[in-house]
């Protein structure tokens, strides 16, 4: 089986996902971010467990896809009401409360 | 332990009485102040008559023993009880903190310092006179915590609101400082617990087996108990929450402050840290003895270098606190009789002292020492009474004070067995020096506020007229039992001596004292 | 011998009610002075009355006491020891031992109790009529009362804490008593002076007192069964051979510290002669029987320790004799200089008790507790005389000079009196100074001190020189100022004598003003001139002169055995008793005696003492020709001695004329001194002859004898008073006061550099620091807080990087 | 493929009265949306005690289920397990979130709210909660997480005109589910290498020997919750969120979302990961003490009272992580399971308390400044002494509750007996006297500062507040004064399938 190469897949898009969370100003993007994690993560289930021979991986992954869902719902609503209230979707106007 | 009394209501009844007068205060409108004065000093005084019912039922013959225990589950979890006794070192500060109690609400009946609201003055203090009564009287460690915290709140409110212009820092250092020692204090005694085999927090059984921790862990433990208790007698360097304290406190908490809560400290040595943990108390009595001799010396030099009365006196409880930690540290039963009798007497004494501050305070609104002047012309009563107390206060025999003083230094000359003679015979000298130094610092305020002529800002005809006048109906009230105290005490001391001495003899059991 | 004497029977000793009760003494006065402070203004004598009555009941207790005890002597033979009367109560406890209070009767406390009773109550009476009218009358007689009940209560004081107890007691009430006038800064001043440098030395008390303790009581209790603070058990121990000689040293040094102190000795005496700020009635009481006695007295109450500690007899100088003769000189040099004549005697007591204290450290014991009793009788005499002239001739100034002069004629039993005592105080015989003094002197030299003895001989030359130009000046040569009727005028003046009466004017209204007061009354009296004293001051000085020529035959060797009344009644006997019956309670008759004294024959007991006692004592007891025992370190298993042998310098007639020869050599000298002095000041050459008649024979070798006059003024006064005396004056005020005061203000400036430096910087600032630091650190730390969603995001994955790397690296 | 992967699949038998705290909430859940889409607005207000009436209904199965000695009931092949724990904190969370209700219930009548989605968002993120309690297997934790998270996210940006409650919301959401997604990844790589997602097995599989992927899993997961309870250095959200969020959502958040980041936690790292310990405790000893000292810290410096209470929240959290530091140690993990119970209980009792009288007050002074508390004893003694009683509470003096949470997180350190046990021991005491300086600040505005505004009308109180403050004070009070109680429960919370039972 090629368990390393889903592996490294899984952690590059972890990385990548990471990077972008800490450096996009953009709302969106971060969200956007945050799912490639959430792939990541999916992918190493399924890898893990073709490689275990069990089930739970998928059941696991297929209840990160639906969560991912529901979060991205909120999200974007959330984006959206940002947008609504200030006409930006910057991250860096998010900054009323500090210190 | 068996009880030896079939009375072991009446240490919880007079314990937790003055609550039950706050439940009821906290019913009555806070315009009626005059009801909730009442009201607060009926419960005191029934306090202090179930006091007064404990001292006739106690047992002086076997004064060295607990009496009236009673032990109750509480949290049973942490093997830890309700817990009390009563004896012959409890006994006196027992019965002086109600006493000292009401004679304050009395007081205070025409003297409720500004901001006013005299229910919660009150309340506080009844508040107050619960934590002070049960930390005499815990025979269990949590519960001892329990009402040794339970005082912290109601003093600094009673700074914080009630105090003179700085307050608020005087408060809130007062309150850090002690929290600060609580929480190492607490978790020593936790150590300490589970290093016994986690079998109980009773102090009687601690004492049994604390002997048996190895010394260095008993150091450690005595350490963080050291803290906790030091900063609340106030050693050394622990001290300097004291003198703003006591400046900024209106006069009812210098009092308390001075009579009682400054003895919850040596209270704890003498109770807890010592007879629990000997061999590190040998190891620690040198030390403490340095620092209580320094506290007398640098006690005495603050009050020299003081412009403010009350402020003097504050510094002067520390040197006072110098003789009695000196007699603890001696670890003989000289020593630690001599510090119990040096509680009350300083509880009496300086208790005295602060009240005279204060009426003198409201008759000229200024306790700058410079000012004052010829008070003995102007009231001679008053004048005298300070007087008086100055020379109870330097240890006058024949008044209270001596029997705190002078056997403190003479217990320093022979230390228990195993503690370097030399080290704590030098203490003795340094300690009699400090006995000079205190009558210089007490005669000197003497001779500037009460002789010589008045100042002209208060002479007669300034408009001080009406404010100075000496002293009132309350106030008379208030000194006369303290007064009286303090001679009864000084002429015949054996009165207190008989409680104290078999129950020190208990305590030092581990010393072969 | 032991055996032989176990067997010997028990002696029987006489007592009586006024003995077993005599610790009731002290107490009258001290339930006296309650009364006065509470009811003493309702009454009609103001409460005078109460401190009068109860010391005449004191002083009759006391009469009734000494009746007793002199019976109890005389019931026995000469050499046996007389156990005092000890009672005890426990006043405190420790470890379940209780420690006493009660009393401790023998003939020392018999004495001084009969003295101090007597002089009270005359000073009180003198009082009522000099303080009349004053504005704290009552608070003056509350204090005087309470004074001689400290004073009392440390004479019959069983222990040390007893006795602590009266010192510090006598401490507080000069205090009050020399402040008693505190609107004036400088009384209070003197006051606090006064009560501080005691205090400083009752350091040497607080310390001597523990240090003995804790080196007797293990040997006290088990053998005499009372504790190491009990005077009798201290004695016993001193004497016993049991203690180290280190810690019997250290104490009885630390002790006799303490003695300095309050008797006023170099260096230590400086507060005596302020102290005079107080009224003259607390002058005569203080200086001649009560607070500076004490601590004579204490040094002859626990006389063995210092026997012991100090090595007395031991051949070499000892502490004791050394700051004795030290002070006679330096005060006796000190009172030529001074024109108030208050403290002409202030600084006469000085050199007196500087007598007994060398007596006392040259083993002269008895001479020593003689004086004490003479001396009182005369020293109150001097200053009641003195206050009666304030009073009634020089509008209460003391000063000499300007105020005084030619008063005999106008107060004759005044004059007479003084005469009489200064007489007395001179040791001229047969003036009952005479008796003490030179026997002190005498024995001094007989102990050895050869040297001492010539100073004490010196100090008697000064003191009748001295108190020769203090009665010339008063009583002799022509009034001046306020004795010649004048007035003053400026204000200064009336504040710099020492104001008795200032506030007569204005009585009892709290708001006078002293000096507007002090015209007042001068006006009041500038009416007439000066005139003697009503019967009220005249009486008690009558009395007290009376004994001050009488007192000394109590105790006249001269004439013999039979009149060494007070040493038979007095100096406790040197014998052996054993103790039967370890570890009997204090006081029970638990000794029979041990070498059975008078039943030996005395060559015996001495033939034993060359084997077995120390050599030196030996000889003592040969050459006293008395009855030899073996205390001290050879006190022999199971008995105890509470009184070291002690010689007795067998009187000689011509060392007596050598002395009084030298007084009067200094009298003579002085006299004319005063003459060519005062006199030629004053221009009144025609006067002189007159004045002169008096003395006589003097006169003409004077009067023709001009260069004589050149010689003492050139010579004697400038190179003798003038240098000398003033050099040691100025000593006196700026070293030694200077140190005293010094030390006082040094320590307060001390007190304030600490105070700022150490407590506010250091110690509050190392508080207060830490809170602001957290406070700090929180500031810091809101940076972190930056409130930029991406940076969170970036701390919480670096956070969990930095975690994760560690981990993998750790565990890899 | 799949298919021939999957083994024969049985349906399982279900305990329902295991289940009946979850199932009527969510029926209650469907109720209450239904309910919400038919009424009218005018009678809109019967929502909320509807609600509550559905929480209150489902704390009812919880007693039964505790009275009923039934032992721990496992369902779904012990993924899902009722257990004492389970339902002593499944009664906590019930409980406070009842109070909430209360607190919320005048709130919404003033401000622009949509009851019936707030109800739902509210007993939905409850629901989280009490799955939570029970959950013992990665999936269901993680489904629990986030289901009680989501809902959270959207009450936080609630106010939707307010641009600081949505600040609150987007940063709570994009951070928490970063964090959710840090810790999906670490459980990603422990089922990998432990090859089953029920803790049980992985701590069956995680031995005591630690490879770097092990470890690496573990941290993640500790992460993931650290973030759930704000420990130093995740704590960045909270307050920021606290602060802009609406009161009562805040209250819920710091008392509610935060015990059940400990649940989540304490079932982790007790039934998971015991053998690991030497990863886990000292990560927790840093986290504990930099959380703790930290959040006294920065709350020193606040000057908007709800701040500082997050960051108050932020250090009571820390004395709470204080017993995780050792609870590896043999013998301890009892006590430290027992204090962290403990000190939940009383920091939710106290802490929901300082939440409503921050909202009594408020209402008045109209500002959320420390300043605007002076001379609150002047005008409102009742409401002053309930306050210092509560801050009292947090600062661990006694009598109050406070005081006995921080004896038992001693307690238990201190029975480690390691040296390190002993530092962290000393930290948390000058922790808990450091953290006066702030509660101490309150209190000093309350009796010893003027009214500010001069303005003392006073307080009105409305009915629900009023039953949240007796509630709570009561709770404080009696916990401090007879701490036996919390602790029994804290004794009882046997959680199944931990170590050292």
């Amino acid at each position: 089986m090629l368990l390393n190469q889903f592996l490294m897949l899984g952690a590059v898009l972890f990385c990548i996902g990471v990077y972008g969370v800490i450096v996009r100003k953009n709302a969106v993007l971060v969200l956007m971010s945050i799912e490639l994690i959430l792939n990541s993560v999916n992918i190493n289930l399924l890898a893990f467990s073709l490689r275990n021979g069990t089930p739970d991986g998928h059941t696991f992954a297929l209840y990160v896809i639906a969560v991912a869902a529901a979060e991205v719902g909120v999200g974007l609503a959330m984006v959206l009401l940002m947008y609504r209230n200030r006409r930006s979707v910057g991250l860096d106007d998010l900054s009323e409360m500090k210190g | 332990m068996e009880v030896l009394s079939d009375h072991n209501w009446v240490l919880t009844v007079g314990t937790f009485l003055p609550l039950v007068g706050v439940l009821i205060m906290l019913f009555i409108p806070k315009a009626d102040e005059a009801l909730s004065k009442a009201v607060a000093i009926g419960t005191a005084a029934a306090t202090l008559a179930v006091g007064v019912f404990t001292m006739v039922q106690f047992n002086y013959d076997k004064a060295g023993e607990m009496q009236f225990v009673a032990q109750a589950e509480w949290i049973s979890v942490i093997k830890s009880s309700y817990f009390i006794g009563l004896d012959g070192i409890s006994l006196p500060l027992y019965f002086l903190s109600m006493v000292i109690t009401l004679l304050v609400m009395i007081y205070s009946w025409n003297h409720v310092p500004s901001p006013g609201n005299a229910k919660a003055f009150y309340i506080l203090m009844l508040v107050l006179q619960t934590g002070m009564a049960g930390t005499f009287i815990a025979r269990d460690l949590v519960l001892f915590f329990v009402f040794f915290e339970l005082v912290l709140l109601p003093m600094y409110f009673m700074i914080g609101v009630w105090g003179g212009e700085n307050r608020q820092y005087a408060s809130l250092k007062f309150f850090l400082y002690t929290m600060f020692g609580s929480a190492l204090m607490l978790v020593a005694f936790l150590a300490l617990f589970f290093k016994t085999g986690a079998e109980s927090f009773a102090i009687p059984f601690l004492i049994e087996n604390g002997g048996a921790i190895a010394k260095n862990t008993q150091i450690w433990i005595f350490a963080g108990m050291f803290v906790g208790f030091a900063v609340k007698v106030p050693m050394f360097p622990f001290h300097t929450w004291l003198p703003d304290a006591h400046t900024q406190a209106p006069t009812q908490g210098s009092v308390i402050l001075a009579a009682i809560l400054l003895k919850l400290g040596t209270y704890g040595f003498v109770r807890i840290a010592i007879p629990i943990l000997p061999e590190a108390a040998k190891e620690w009595a040198p030390w403490i003895g340095l620092l209580a001799v320094i506290g007398i010396i640098y006690g005495a030099l603050g009050c020299l270098a003081q412009t403010d009365m009350k402020r003097l006196i504050a510094f002067s409880s520390v040197a006072h606190m110098g003789y009695v930690m000196l007699g603890i540290s001696t670890l003989t039963s000289f020593g630690m009789n001599a510090a119990m009798f040096g509680m009350v007497a300083h509880g009496l004494i300086t208790g005295m002292l602060f009240f005279v501050a204060g009426s003198v305070k409201e008759r000229y609104h200024t306790l700058e020492i410079k000012r004052l002047s010829g008070m003995l012309v102007q009231m001679p009563k008053l004048g005298w009474i300070l007087g008086f107390c100055a020379m109870a206060s330097l240890g006058l025999p024949g008044l209270a004070g001596f029997w705190g003083e002078f056997p403190a230094i003479l217990s320093a000359y022979q230390p228990a067995p195993g503690l370097n003679v030399t080290v704590f015979r030098v203490y003795m000298v340094v300690a009699a020096i400090g006995t000079v130094l205190a009558a210089g610092y007490l005669l000197w305020l003497y001779q500037r506020t009460a002789f010589g002529e008045p100042t002209e800002e208060f002479a007669a005809g300034h408009g001080h007229d009406e404010d100075i006048h000496d002293v009132n109906k309350f106030e008379w009230i208030a000194w006369t039992p303290l007064l009286i105290a303090i001679v009864v005490f000084g002429v015949y001391p054996q009165l207190m001596f008989q409680v104290l001495d078999p129950a020190v003899g208990v305590t030092l059991k581990a010393f072969g004292g | 011998m032991f055996s032989a004497s176990t067997e010997a029977a028990e002696v029987i000793l006489k007592s009586g009610w006024f003995l077993e009760n005599a610790f009731i003494i002290p107490i009258i006065p001290a339930v006296a002075f309650f009364l006065i402070i509470f009811f003493g203004k309702k009454m009609p004598m103001k409460g005078s009355e109460f401190g009068i009555v109860s010391m005449f009941a004191a002083l009759v207790m006391s009469i009734g006491a000494a009746y007793q005890w002199i019976q109890r002597v005389n019931g026995v033979s000469e050499e046996t020891y007389v156990k005092p009367i000890i009672r005890s109560w426990t006043w405190w406890q420790n470890d379940g031992v209780s420690l006493g209070i009660g009393q401790h009767i023998d003939g020392l406390s018999i004495t001084i109790l009969v003295v101090v009773a007597f002089i009270s109550s005359l000073v009180q009476i003198y009082s009522t009529e000099y303080l009349h009218g004053d504005r704290r009358y009552t608070h003056f007689f509350a204090s005087l009362t309470l004074f001689s009940a400290g004073m009392l209560n440390m004479v019959v004081a069983e222990n040390m804490i007893q006795l602590i107890l009266g010192w510090e007691l006598m401490g507080l009430c000069s205090f009050m008593l020399i402040g008693h006038w505190w609107e004036e800064g400088a009384n209070s001043r003197a006051a606090l002076k006064a009560f501080f440098t005691t205090r400083t030395g009752d350091i040497g008390l607080l310390v001597g007192t523990s240090v003995l303790f804790f080196a007797a009581n293990d040997w006290t209790q088990k053998t005499l069964g009372v504790s190491g603070f009990s005077i009798r058990g201290l004695s016993a121990w001193a004497l016993s051979g049991d203690p180290s000689s280190a810690a019997i040293t250290v104490g009885a040094v630390a002790l006799f510290i303490a003695c300095i102190g309050k008797s006023g000795q170099f260096p230590l005496h400086t507060w005596l002669p302020d102290a005079m700020a107080g009224p003259t009635p607390v002058s005569s009481l203080l200086h001649s029987s009560t607070m500076v006695v004490a601590g004579v007295f204490l040094v002859a109450r626990v006389y063995p320790v210092f026997y012991e500690g100090m090595n007395i007899y031991g051949n070499s100088v000892n502490f004791i004799v050394l700051i004795g003769g030290v002070t006679i000189v330096i005060a006796a040099a000190l009172a030529f200089v001074q024109n108030d004549i208050k403290k002409v005697l202030a600084y006469s007591t000085v050199s007196q008790l500087g007598y007994m204290m060398m007596g006392l450290g040259a083993g002269a014991w008895l001479p020593a507790v003689f004086h004490i009793f003479t001396h009182a009788f005369f020293k109150a005499c001097l200053f009641l005389g003195a206050g009666s002239i304030s009073h009634s001739a020089s509008h209460h100034s003391f000063d000499m000079k300007k105020d005084m002069g030619g008063l005999r004629k106008f107060m004759p039993i005044t004059f007479s009196t003084w005469i009489i005592s200064t007489l007395a105080l001179c040791g001229v015989f047969p003036f009952s100074g005479f008796f003490s003094k030179d026997e002190i002197i005498d024995n001094v030299g007989y102990a050895g001190y050869n040297f001492f003895m010539i100073v004490g001989l010196f100090g008697a030359f000064l003191t009748a020189a001295y108190m020769t130009r203090a009665t010339y000046l008063t009583f002799f040569g022509e009034p001046r100022g306020a004795a010649a009727g004048e007035h003053h005028d400026d204000e200064h003046d009336a504040h710099a004598s020492h104001d008795d009466h200032g506030h007569d004017a204005h009585g009892h209204d709290a708001h006078a003003h002293d000096s507007h007061a002090a015209h007042d009354s001068h006006d009041d009296h500038g009416s007439h001139g000066p005139r003697e004293s009503g019967l009220i001051i005249t009486v008690p000085l009558i009395l007290l002169a009376t004994l001050a020529l009488g007192s000394g035959f109590l105790n006249a060797p001269a004439f013999g055995e039979k009149w060494e009344n007070l040493k038979k009644w007095v100096e406790p006997r040197a014998e052996v008793v054993s103790v039967t019956g370890i570890a009997k309670p204090a006081g029970a008759h638990g000794e029979t005696r041990l070498a059975a004294g008078s039943e030996e024959p005395v060559d015996d007991g001495h033939s034993e003492a060359a084997d077995s006692g120390s050599h030196s004592k030996a000889e003592a007891g040969k050459d006293g020709g008395h009855h030899y025992s073996d205390c001290g370190s050879k006190t022999p298993v199971g008995g105890v001695c509470y009184a070291p042998q002690l010689k007795h310098a067998p009187f000689k007639w011509w060392k007596a004329g050598m002395s009084v020869g030298i007084v009067f050599l200094g009298m003579i000298l002085s006299w004319l001194l005063c003459v060519q002095l005062y006199t030629r000041k004053n221009k009144k050459l025609v006067g002189l002859t007159e004045r002169n008649k008096a003395l006589g024979a003097g006169y003409s070798f004077l009067a023709n004898k001009y260069y004589l006059d050149t010689l003492y003024e050139k010579i004697i006064v400038r190179s003798i008073a003038h240098p000398i005396s003033r050099g040691a004056y100025w000593f006196n005020q700026n070293v030694l006061d200077g140190i005293v005061n010094g030390a006082g203000t040094s320590t307060r400036k001390t007190a304030g550099w600490v105070y700022r430096n150490v407590d506010q910087k250091l110690v509050d600032g190392a508080v207060n620091g830490a809170g602001t630091s957290a406070e700090n650190a929180g500031g810091a730390l809101q940076p972190v807080q930056s409130g930029k969603v991406n940076q969170y995001g970036a701390l919480l994955f670096g956070a969990a990087a930095i975690g994760a790397l560690v981990l993998v690296i750790i565990n890899f | 493929m799949l298919s021939a992967l999957a083994p024969a699949w049985t349906s399982p038998t279900i305990d329902y009265h295991a289940l009946a705290p979850e199932m009527i909430l969510a029926g209650g859940i469907v109720l209450l949306v239904l309910l919400d889409l038919f009424v009218a607005d005018a009678k809109k207000w019967i929502l909320t005690p509807l609600a509550s009436f559905i929480v209150l209904g489902a704390f009812i199965p919880v007693l039964t289920l505790a009275l009923s000695d039934g032992g721990v009931r496992s369902l779904f092949d012990d993924r899902y397990m009722v257990d004492n724990f389970s339902l002593v904190m499944k009664g906590l969370f019930l409980l406070s979130g009842y109070v909430v209700i209360l607190l919320t219930a005048d709130h919404l009548r003033e401000g622009d709210y949509y009851q019936g989605e707030y109800w739902f968002l509210l007993l939905t993120s409850l629901l989280g909660m009490v799955m939570m309690a029970s959950s013992r297997d990665l999936v269901s934790i993680f489904v629990s997480l986030e289901l009680l998270s989501i809902p959270a996210y959207m009450m936080a940006a609630w106010r939707k005109r307010d641009l600081r409650s949505n600040e609150a919301g987007i940063k709570y959401y994009l951070l928490g589910v970063f964090a959710s997604a840090l810790m999906l990844y670490g459980m990603s790589l422990l089922y990998g290498i432990s090859g089953s997602t029920k803790l049980v097995e992985i701590s069956k599989y995680l031995g005591t020997d630690l490879t770097s992927v092990r470890a690496l899993a573990v941290f993640f997961i500790v992460v993931g919750f650290a973030f759930k309870v704000s420990a130093v250095p995740f704590h960045t959200w909270a307050p920021d969120t606290y602060q802009g969020a609406p009161t009562p959502v805040t209250a819920f958040l710091s008392v509610a979302s935060k015990a059940a980041g400990f649940v989540a936690l304490v079932t982790v790292i007790f039934v998971g990961f015991p053998g690991s310990h030497d990863v886990w405790q000292p990560v927790f000893w840093i986290l504990s003490a930099l959380t703790m000292t930290v959040g006294n810290v920065l709350a020193l410096k606040q000057t908007n009272i709800v701040r500082m209470l997050a960051y108050s929240s932020v250090a009571q959290g820390g004395f709470i992580l204080m017993p995780l530091a050792v609870a590896g140690i043999d013998g301890v993990a009892n006590s430290a399971l027992r204090a962290i119970v403990t000190y939940l209980l009383v920091y939710a009792a106290t802490n929901l308390g300082v939440f409503a009288v921050v909202m009594v007050v408020a209402r008045k002074t109209r500002s959320g400044e420390i300043s605007s508390y002076g001379g609150l004893f002047s005008y409102a003694p009742g409401i002053a002494t309930l306050m210092t009683m509560f801050m009292a509470s947090l600062a661990g003096i006694p009598p109050f509750g406070g005081w006995f949470g921080k004896f038992a997180a001693f307690q238990s350190l201190v029975s480690a007996g390691t040296t390190w046990a002993y530092a962290l021991a000393i930290i948390g005491g000058i922790n808990s006297a450091v953290a006066f300086g702030y509660y101490g600040k309150i209190l000093r505005e309350m009796w010893m500062k003027p009214v500010p505004d001069g303005d003392t009308t006073p307080v009105t109180v409305y009915s629900s507040l009023s039953v949240a403050l007796v509630i709570t004070s009561v709770a404080t009070l009696v916990l401090g004064t007879f701490p036996g109680i919390p602790l029994h429960f804290g004794d009882i919370a046997g959680l199944a399938g931990a170590f050292g039972k």
